[in-house]
Protein backbone atom coordinates (compact mmCIF):
# COMPACT_ATOMS: atom_id res chain seq x y z
CA UNK A 1 0.00 0.00 0.00
CA UNK A 2 1.16 3.30 -1.01
CA UNK A 3 -0.58 6.68 0.10
CA UNK A 4 1.02 10.03 -0.73
CA UNK A 5 -0.76 13.36 0.41
CA UNK A 6 1.74 15.92 -0.93
CA UNK A 7 1.52 19.62 -2.18
CA UNK A 8 3.03 19.28 -5.44
CA UNK A 9 1.79 18.41 -9.15
CA UNK A 10 2.46 14.95 -9.81
CA UNK A 11 2.03 12.96 -13.09
CA UNK A 12 -0.49 10.31 -13.59
CA UNK A 13 0.83 8.31 -16.61
CA UNK A 14 4.03 8.25 -14.49
CA UNK A 15 2.61 6.34 -11.42
CA UNK A 16 0.46 4.56 -13.23
CA UNK A 17 3.24 3.25 -15.06
CA UNK A 18 5.58 2.59 -12.14
CA UNK A 19 2.71 1.13 -10.33
CA UNK A 20 1.67 -1.53 -12.75
CA UNK A 21 5.66 -1.95 -13.20
CA UNK A 22 5.30 -4.03 -9.90
CA UNK A 23 2.70 -5.82 -10.35
CA UNK A 24 3.90 -8.61 -13.08
CA UNK A 25 1.67 -11.04 -11.48
CA UNK A 26 -1.32 -9.33 -11.81
CA UNK A 27 -3.70 -8.91 -15.05
CA UNK A 28 -5.81 -5.84 -13.73
CA UNK A 29 -5.16 -2.22 -13.13
CA UNK A 30 -7.95 0.26 -12.71
CA UNK A 31 -6.64 4.53 -11.76
CA UNK A 32 -8.88 7.37 -11.01
CA UNK A 33 -7.77 10.36 -11.24
CA UNK A 34 -9.64 13.54 -10.03
CA UNK A 35 -9.17 16.67 -12.26
CA UNK A 36 -9.55 20.06 -11.40
CA UNK A 37 -12.67 21.05 -13.05
CA UNK A 38 -12.59 24.34 -15.01
CA UNK A 39 -15.88 25.84 -14.54
CA UNK A 40 -18.53 28.06 -16.29
CA UNK A 41 -16.90 31.80 -16.27
CA UNK A 42 -13.18 30.48 -15.17
CA UNK A 43 -11.68 29.27 -11.98
CA UNK A 44 -8.98 31.29 -11.09
CA UNK A 45 -7.99 28.63 -8.32
CA UNK A 46 -8.89 25.84 -5.82
CA UNK A 47 -7.61 25.89 -2.21
CA UNK A 48 -7.91 22.30 -0.45
CA UNK A 49 -7.09 22.70 3.13
CA UNK A 50 -6.80 19.10 4.96
CA UNK A 51 -6.09 17.64 8.58
CA UNK A 52 -2.32 16.94 8.65
CA UNK A 53 -2.35 14.97 11.60
CA UNK A 54 -5.25 12.88 10.58
CA UNK A 55 -5.23 12.88 6.36
CA UNK A 56 -2.54 9.80 6.02
CA UNK A 57 -4.18 7.93 9.23
CA UNK A 58 -7.21 8.20 7.37
CA UNK A 59 -6.31 7.28 3.94
CA UNK A 60 -4.42 4.14 5.38
CA UNK A 61 -7.28 3.14 7.30
CA UNK A 62 -9.59 3.14 3.88
CA UNK A 63 -7.27 1.47 2.14
CA UNK A 64 -6.53 -1.38 4.47
CA UNK A 65 -10.22 -1.60 4.67
CA UNK A 66 -10.37 -2.28 0.44
CA UNK A 67 -7.52 -5.07 0.93
CA UNK A 68 -9.54 -6.74 3.51
CA UNK A 69 -12.75 -6.86 1.44
CA UNK A 70 -11.48 -7.36 -2.29
CA UNK A 71 -8.41 -9.55 -3.21
CA UNK A 72 -5.86 -6.23 -3.85
CA UNK A 73 -1.95 -7.30 -5.31
CA UNK A 74 -1.23 -3.21 -3.80
CA UNK A 75 -3.07 -0.02 -3.73
CA UNK A 76 -1.83 3.56 -4.61
CA UNK A 77 -3.77 6.87 -3.15
CA UNK A 78 -2.49 10.34 -3.95
CA UNK A 79 -4.32 13.59 -2.74
CA UNK A 80 -2.92 16.76 -2.84
CA UNK A 81 -3.80 19.84 -0.93
CA UNK A 82 -2.60 23.45 -1.23
CA UNK A 83 -3.02 25.80 -4.26
CA UNK A 84 -4.45 23.76 -7.37
CA UNK A 85 -5.35 25.08 -10.83
CA UNK A 86 -8.25 23.97 -13.33
CA UNK A 87 -7.05 20.93 -15.25
CA UNK A 88 -4.44 19.98 -12.54
CA UNK A 89 -4.84 16.27 -10.91
CA UNK A 90 -6.61 16.43 -7.38
CA UNK A 91 -5.79 13.08 -6.62
CA UNK A 92 -5.33 9.40 -8.31
CA UNK A 93 -6.20 5.86 -6.80
CA UNK A 94 -5.02 2.58 -8.50
CA UNK A 95 -5.89 -1.07 -7.28
CA UNK A 96 -4.08 -4.29 -8.82
CA UNK A 97 -5.76 -7.57 -9.01
CA UNK A 98 -5.57 -10.91 -10.61
CA UNK A 99 -9.43 -10.21 -11.00
CA UNK A 100 -10.85 -7.19 -12.69
CA UNK A 101 -14.07 -7.59 -10.86
CA UNK A 102 -12.09 -6.47 -7.20
CA UNK A 103 -9.79 -4.01 -9.11
CA UNK A 104 -12.94 -2.04 -9.93
CA UNK A 105 -14.97 -2.41 -6.76
CA UNK A 106 -12.08 -1.77 -4.77
CA UNK A 107 -11.18 1.80 -6.66
CA UNK A 108 -14.87 2.90 -6.41
CA UNK A 109 -15.01 1.66 -2.60
CA UNK A 110 -11.72 3.92 -2.51
CA UNK A 111 -13.42 6.92 -4.05
CA UNK A 112 -16.27 6.99 -2.13
CA UNK A 113 -15.03 6.63 0.78
CA UNK A 114 -12.09 9.52 0.05
CA UNK A 115 -14.90 11.50 -0.68
CA UNK A 116 -16.39 11.78 2.45
CA UNK A 117 -14.19 10.27 4.98
CA UNK A 118 -10.71 12.05 4.15
CA UNK A 119 -10.05 15.13 6.02
CA UNK A 120 -9.89 17.29 3.07
CA UNK A 121 -11.81 20.62 1.74
CA UNK A 122 -12.09 22.43 -1.52
CA UNK A 123 -12.72 25.83 -1.77
CA UNK A 124 -12.86 27.69 -5.56
CA UNK A 125 -12.26 31.00 -6.73
CA UNK A 126 -13.94 32.00 -9.41
CA UNK A 127 -15.01 35.35 -10.91
CA UNK A 128 -17.88 35.65 -8.40
CA UNK A 129 -15.19 34.92 -5.70
CA UNK A 130 -13.94 32.30 -3.40
CA UNK A 131 -16.76 29.59 -1.51
CA UNK A 132 -16.60 26.37 -0.43
CA UNK A 133 -17.06 23.30 -2.20
CA UNK A 134 -20.66 21.63 -0.33
CA UNK A 135 -20.77 17.87 0.46
CA UNK A 136 -23.61 16.18 -1.81
CA UNK A 137 -25.99 14.52 -0.33
CA UNK A 138 -25.33 12.06 -3.27
CA UNK A 139 -21.75 10.86 -1.49
CA UNK A 140 -23.09 10.71 1.80
CA UNK A 141 -25.69 7.75 0.08
CA UNK A 142 -22.69 6.47 -2.05
CA UNK A 143 -21.22 4.82 1.15
CA UNK A 144 -24.54 2.81 1.81
CA UNK A 145 -23.48 0.96 -0.94
CA UNK A 146 -20.49 -0.59 0.75
CA UNK A 147 -22.27 -1.48 4.05
CA UNK B 1 -7.61 20.33 25.32
CA UNK B 2 -6.76 21.21 21.81
CA UNK B 3 -9.45 22.62 19.53
CA UNK B 4 -8.81 22.43 15.76
CA UNK B 5 -10.90 24.07 13.49
CA UNK B 6 -11.08 23.83 9.08
CA UNK B 7 -12.54 25.10 6.27
CA UNK B 8 -15.25 27.64 7.12
CA UNK B 9 -15.36 26.60 10.63
CA UNK B 10 -12.39 27.89 10.70
CA UNK B 11 -12.69 31.12 9.10
CA UNK B 12 -16.08 31.85 11.08
CA UNK B 13 -14.11 31.62 14.39
CA UNK B 14 -11.11 33.25 12.86
CA UNK B 15 -8.66 30.86 14.20
CA UNK B 16 -7.40 27.16 13.30
CA UNK B 17 -6.55 26.53 16.77
CA UNK B 18 -6.60 27.04 20.25
CA UNK B 19 -6.20 25.31 23.73
CA UNK B 20 -8.90 25.50 26.37
CA UNK B 21 -9.08 24.82 30.08
CA UNK B 22 -12.74 22.23 30.27
CA UNK B 23 -14.86 20.36 32.32
CA UNK B 24 -17.09 18.98 29.28
CA UNK B 25 -18.47 15.69 29.49
CA UNK B 26 -19.25 15.40 26.14
CA UNK B 27 -18.51 17.00 22.67
CA UNK B 28 -21.99 18.56 22.99
CA UNK B 29 -20.84 19.80 26.58
CA UNK B 30 -17.69 21.56 24.84
CA UNK B 31 -20.00 23.31 21.84
CA UNK B 32 -22.06 24.55 24.51
CA UNK B 33 -19.56 26.35 26.50
CA UNK B 34 -17.79 27.54 23.43
CA UNK B 35 -21.21 28.73 22.15
CA UNK B 36 -21.90 30.59 25.56
CA UNK B 37 -18.64 32.42 25.05
CA UNK B 38 -18.56 34.69 21.51
CA UNK B 39 -21.01 35.01 18.87
CA UNK B 40 -18.51 34.02 16.37
CA UNK B 41 -18.58 30.43 18.38
CA UNK B 42 -22.18 30.88 17.94
CA UNK B 43 -22.37 31.44 14.72
CA UNK B 44 -19.96 28.52 13.17
CA UNK B 45 -21.36 25.70 15.52
CA UNK B 46 -25.19 27.37 14.80
CA UNK B 47 -25.92 24.33 12.60
CA UNK B 48 -24.83 21.25 14.40
CA UNK B 49 -25.72 19.09 12.02
CA UNK B 50 -23.64 20.39 9.24
CA UNK B 51 -20.75 19.61 11.35
CA UNK B 52 -18.42 16.80 12.09
CA UNK B 53 -15.99 15.94 14.57
CA UNK B 54 -12.88 14.24 15.58
CA UNK B 55 -11.74 12.89 18.20
CA UNK B 56 -7.59 12.52 18.68
CA UNK B 57 -7.92 12.26 14.47
CA UNK B 58 -10.80 9.73 14.70
CA UNK B 59 -13.95 10.95 13.24
CA UNK B 60 -16.43 10.15 16.56
CA UNK B 61 -19.51 11.78 17.18
CA UNK B 62 -21.61 14.77 19.37
CA UNK B 63 -22.61 12.91 22.03
CA UNK B 64 -19.18 10.85 22.51
CA UNK B 65 -17.21 11.43 25.79
CA UNK B 66 -14.40 13.68 26.00
CA UNK B 67 -12.81 11.82 29.13
CA UNK B 68 -8.82 11.27 27.68
CA UNK B 69 -9.24 13.09 24.76
CA UNK B 70 -6.35 15.45 23.69
CA UNK B 71 -7.33 16.98 20.91
CA UNK B 72 -11.37 17.65 19.46
CA UNK B 73 -11.94 18.68 15.81
CA UNK B 74 -14.59 20.32 14.08
CA UNK B 75 -14.97 20.83 10.49
CA UNK B 76 -17.89 20.60 7.70
CA UNK B 77 -18.30 17.01 5.60
CA UNK B 78 -15.39 16.64 3.63
CA UNK B 79 -15.08 17.10 0.39
CA UNK B 80 -11.90 15.09 -0.68
CA UNK B 81 -11.52 12.76 -3.61
CA UNK C 1 -14.33 8.57 -29.12
CA UNK C 2 -11.16 6.71 -29.92
CA UNK C 3 -10.94 3.48 -30.74
CA UNK C 4 -7.46 1.87 -31.72
CA UNK C 5 -6.67 -1.88 -32.72
CA UNK C 6 -2.87 -2.43 -33.03
CA UNK C 7 -0.14 -5.09 -33.05
CA UNK C 8 2.25 -2.32 -31.47
CA UNK C 9 3.16 -2.05 -27.62
CA UNK C 10 1.54 1.32 -26.20
CA UNK C 11 2.67 3.29 -23.29
CA UNK C 12 -0.09 3.63 -20.92
CA UNK C 13 0.47 5.83 -18.64
CA UNK C 14 0.75 8.55 -21.86
CA UNK C 15 -2.23 7.49 -22.72
CA UNK C 16 -3.99 8.50 -19.73
CA UNK C 17 -1.99 11.73 -19.84
CA UNK C 18 -2.89 13.02 -23.20
CA UNK C 19 -6.51 11.59 -22.36
CA UNK C 20 -6.92 13.85 -19.72
CA UNK C 21 -5.04 16.62 -21.49
CA UNK C 22 -8.15 16.52 -23.60
CA UNK C 23 -11.02 16.68 -21.02
CA UNK C 24 -10.87 20.44 -19.20
CA UNK C 25 -14.24 20.05 -18.05
CA UNK C 26 -14.15 16.69 -16.58
CA UNK C 27 -13.61 15.81 -13.11
CA UNK C 28 -12.96 11.97 -13.50
CA UNK C 29 -11.18 9.75 -15.19
CA UNK C 30 -11.37 6.23 -14.71
CA UNK C 31 -8.68 3.68 -16.40
CA UNK C 32 -8.66 -0.16 -16.93
CA UNK C 33 -5.57 -1.55 -17.91
CA UNK C 34 -4.84 -5.08 -18.96
CA UNK C 35 -1.86 -6.94 -18.20
CA UNK C 36 0.25 -9.98 -19.54
CA UNK C 37 0.23 -11.89 -16.62
CA UNK C 38 3.00 -14.13 -15.83
CA UNK C 39 1.72 -17.42 -14.85
CA UNK C 40 3.76 -20.06 -12.69
CA UNK C 41 6.41 -22.01 -14.55
CA UNK C 42 6.87 -18.79 -16.77
CA UNK C 43 5.18 -17.31 -19.63
CA UNK C 44 6.98 -17.80 -23.21
CA UNK C 45 4.64 -15.88 -24.98
CA UNK C 46 0.67 -14.66 -25.74
CA UNK C 47 -0.39 -14.68 -28.98
CA UNK C 48 -3.91 -12.32 -29.35
CA UNK C 49 -5.64 -13.31 -32.79
CA UNK C 50 -8.20 -10.91 -33.95
CA UNK C 51 -10.81 -10.77 -36.84
CA UNK C 52 -10.14 -7.62 -38.38
CA UNK C 53 -13.26 -6.71 -40.72
CA UNK C 54 -14.99 -6.89 -37.55
CA UNK C 55 -12.94 -5.93 -34.44
CA UNK C 56 -13.01 -2.23 -34.44
CA UNK C 57 -16.71 -2.48 -35.56
CA UNK C 58 -17.91 -4.54 -32.99
CA UNK C 59 -15.71 -1.88 -30.15
CA UNK C 60 -17.35 1.33 -32.12
CA UNK C 61 -20.36 -0.33 -31.13
CA UNK C 62 -19.97 -1.20 -27.44
CA UNK C 63 -18.70 2.34 -26.79
CA UNK C 64 -21.55 3.96 -28.47
CA UNK C 65 -23.85 1.80 -26.01
CA UNK C 66 -21.49 3.33 -23.13
CA UNK C 67 -22.12 6.60 -24.43
CA UNK C 68 -25.36 6.31 -24.45
CA UNK C 69 -26.14 4.50 -21.20
CA UNK C 70 -23.90 7.33 -19.13
CA UNK C 71 -22.84 10.81 -19.35
CA UNK C 72 -19.67 10.77 -20.68
CA UNK C 73 -17.21 13.66 -22.13
CA UNK C 74 -14.95 10.69 -24.04
CA UNK C 75 -14.02 7.04 -24.00
CA UNK C 76 -10.96 5.89 -25.38
CA UNK C 77 -10.40 2.10 -26.27
CA UNK C 78 -7.02 0.24 -27.05
CA UNK C 79 -6.36 -3.40 -27.79
CA UNK C 80 -3.48 -5.56 -28.79
CA UNK C 81 -2.92 -8.24 -31.18
CA UNK C 82 -0.25 -10.49 -32.00
CA UNK C 83 2.93 -11.35 -30.21
CA UNK C 84 3.04 -10.58 -26.76
CA UNK C 85 5.07 -11.05 -23.49
CA UNK C 86 4.72 -11.25 -20.00
CA UNK C 87 4.01 -7.62 -18.32
CA UNK C 88 2.94 -6.17 -21.36
CA UNK C 89 -0.01 -4.30 -21.26
CA UNK C 90 -2.74 -6.04 -23.93
CA UNK C 91 -5.20 -3.50 -24.01
CA UNK C 92 -6.58 -0.37 -21.79
CA UNK C 93 -10.18 1.39 -21.33
CA UNK C 94 -10.26 5.10 -20.35
CA UNK C 95 -13.61 7.12 -19.59
CA UNK C 96 -14.39 10.72 -19.04
CA UNK C 97 -17.50 11.97 -16.93
CA UNK C 98 -18.18 15.09 -14.51
CA UNK C 99 -19.51 12.03 -12.23
CA UNK C 100 -17.37 9.53 -11.15
CA UNK C 101 -20.09 7.26 -11.00
CA UNK C 102 -20.53 7.55 -14.32
CA UNK C 103 -17.12 6.98 -15.44
CA UNK C 104 -16.32 3.82 -13.23
CA UNK C 105 -19.77 2.40 -14.13
CA UNK C 106 -18.67 2.72 -18.29
CA UNK C 107 -15.42 1.81 -17.63
CA UNK C 108 -16.67 -1.99 -15.74
CA UNK C 109 -18.99 -1.93 -18.69
CA UNK C 110 -16.51 -1.67 -21.52
CA UNK C 111 -14.83 -4.11 -19.66
CA UNK C 112 -17.32 -6.79 -19.41
CA UNK C 113 -18.31 -6.59 -23.08
CA UNK C 114 -15.13 -5.90 -24.58
CA UNK C 115 -14.05 -9.18 -22.82
CA UNK C 116 -16.94 -11.66 -23.76
CA UNK C 117 -18.14 -9.58 -26.97
CA UNK C 118 -14.99 -8.37 -29.08
CA UNK C 119 -13.72 -10.51 -31.48
CA UNK C 120 -10.39 -11.59 -29.94
CA UNK C 121 -8.59 -15.22 -29.00
CA UNK C 122 -5.80 -15.35 -26.51
CA UNK C 123 -3.31 -18.76 -26.86
CA UNK C 124 -0.61 -18.73 -24.06
CA UNK C 125 2.65 -20.54 -24.54
CA UNK C 126 4.44 -22.03 -21.36
CA UNK C 127 6.87 -24.62 -21.07
CA UNK C 128 4.26 -26.92 -20.87
CA UNK C 129 2.75 -25.75 -24.37
CA UNK C 130 0.35 -23.71 -26.20
CA UNK C 131 -3.13 -23.35 -25.36
CA UNK C 132 -6.19 -21.34 -26.12
CA UNK C 133 -7.60 -19.58 -23.01
CA UNK C 134 -10.59 -21.04 -22.16
CA UNK C 135 -13.48 -18.43 -22.07
CA UNK C 136 -15.33 -17.80 -17.93
CA UNK C 137 -19.02 -18.87 -17.31
CA UNK C 138 -18.48 -15.84 -15.09
CA UNK C 139 -17.66 -13.16 -17.73
CA UNK C 140 -20.47 -14.15 -19.58
CA UNK C 141 -22.85 -13.84 -16.25
CA UNK C 142 -21.31 -10.66 -15.78
CA UNK C 143 -23.08 -9.05 -18.99
CA UNK C 144 -26.35 -9.78 -16.92
CA UNK C 145 -25.32 -7.11 -15.19
CA UNK C 146 -26.08 -4.70 -17.62
CA UNK C 147 -29.74 -5.94 -19.06
CA UNK D 1 -19.74 -17.45 -49.48
CA UNK D 2 -16.65 -16.42 -47.72
CA UNK D 3 -16.11 -18.67 -44.45
CA UNK D 4 -13.94 -17.53 -41.84
CA UNK D 5 -12.66 -19.79 -38.84
CA UNK D 6 -10.58 -18.26 -35.59
CA UNK D 7 -8.66 -19.69 -33.19
CA UNK D 8 -8.91 -23.45 -32.15
CA UNK D 9 -11.55 -23.72 -35.14
CA UNK D 10 -9.32 -22.62 -37.66
CA UNK D 11 -6.72 -24.66 -36.07
CA UNK D 12 -8.63 -27.55 -36.23
CA UNK D 13 -9.94 -27.04 -39.47
CA UNK D 14 -6.72 -25.88 -41.09
CA UNK D 15 -7.56 -22.66 -42.96
CA UNK D 16 -8.42 -19.75 -41.80
CA UNK D 17 -11.28 -18.91 -44.73
CA UNK D 18 -12.54 -20.51 -47.75
CA UNK D 19 -15.11 -20.04 -50.35
CA UNK D 20 -17.79 -22.15 -50.76
CA UNK D 21 -21.29 -22.61 -53.16
CA UNK D 22 -23.82 -23.72 -50.66
CA UNK D 23 -27.65 -23.51 -50.64
CA UNK D 24 -27.72 -24.07 -46.86
CA UNK D 25 -30.96 -21.81 -45.50
CA UNK D 26 -29.36 -21.23 -42.20
CA UNK D 27 -25.82 -21.32 -40.48
CA UNK D 28 -26.89 -24.81 -38.67
CA UNK D 29 -27.59 -26.14 -42.17
CA UNK D 30 -24.49 -24.71 -43.18
CA UNK D 31 -22.82 -26.76 -40.16
CA UNK D 32 -24.15 -29.79 -41.44
CA UNK D 33 -22.80 -29.67 -45.03
CA UNK D 34 -19.41 -28.96 -43.57
CA UNK D 35 -19.51 -31.65 -40.79
CA UNK D 36 -20.67 -33.96 -43.75
CA UNK D 37 -17.55 -33.06 -45.66
CA UNK D 38 -14.76 -33.92 -43.92
CA UNK D 39 -13.27 -35.57 -40.40
CA UNK D 40 -11.31 -32.37 -39.19
CA UNK D 41 -14.79 -30.25 -40.14
CA UNK D 42 -16.65 -32.69 -38.20
CA UNK D 43 -14.16 -32.57 -35.25
CA UNK D 44 -14.69 -28.65 -35.05
CA UNK D 45 -18.14 -28.69 -34.96
CA UNK D 46 -18.58 -31.16 -32.67
CA UNK D 47 -19.64 -29.05 -29.76
CA UNK D 48 -22.10 -26.40 -31.37
CA UNK D 49 -22.74 -24.51 -27.63
CA UNK D 50 -18.98 -23.95 -27.60
CA UNK D 51 -18.93 -22.01 -31.00
CA UNK D 52 -20.06 -18.72 -31.59
CA UNK D 53 -20.98 -17.07 -34.99
CA UNK D 54 -21.05 -14.06 -37.14
CA UNK D 55 -22.90 -12.82 -40.34
CA UNK D 56 -21.26 -9.97 -42.09
CA UNK D 57 -19.19 -9.48 -38.99
CA UNK D 58 -22.28 -9.36 -36.63
CA UNK D 59 -22.71 -11.81 -33.78
CA UNK D 60 -25.27 -14.06 -34.84
CA UNK D 61 -26.83 -17.48 -33.64
CA UNK D 62 -26.97 -20.82 -35.60
CA UNK D 63 -30.84 -20.46 -36.43
CA UNK D 64 -30.48 -17.63 -38.02
CA UNK D 65 -31.14 -17.73 -42.18
CA UNK D 66 -28.24 -17.15 -44.80
CA UNK D 67 -30.15 -15.03 -47.32
CA UNK D 68 -28.22 -12.25 -48.31
CA UNK D 69 -25.06 -13.10 -46.29
CA UNK D 70 -21.66 -12.89 -47.70
CA UNK D 71 -19.32 -13.84 -44.77
CA UNK D 72 -19.87 -16.34 -42.29
CA UNK D 73 -17.55 -16.75 -39.50
CA UNK D 74 -17.04 -19.28 -36.94
CA UNK D 75 -15.02 -19.51 -33.49
CA UNK D 76 -15.22 -20.24 -29.91
CA UNK D 77 -16.11 -17.90 -27.27
CA UNK D 78 -14.41 -14.32 -27.08
CA UNK D 79 -11.07 -13.67 -24.97
CA UNK D 80 -10.22 -10.43 -25.11
CA UNK D 81 -9.82 -7.68 -22.60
Amino acid sequence: MIVRVQENLFDAGAELNSFAKNQPTVGAIVTFTGLVRDVAGGLQGMEIEHYPGMTAKAIEAIAADAQNRWSLADVLVIHRYGTLHATDPIMMVATASKHRADAFAAADFLMDYLKSRAPFWKKETTGDGASWVAAKDDDEEALNRWS
Amino acid sequence: MDIMYFAWVRERIGLPKETVETQAATVSDLVAELVAREDRYAAAFADITALRVALDQELSDFDAPLAGVREVAFFPPMTGG
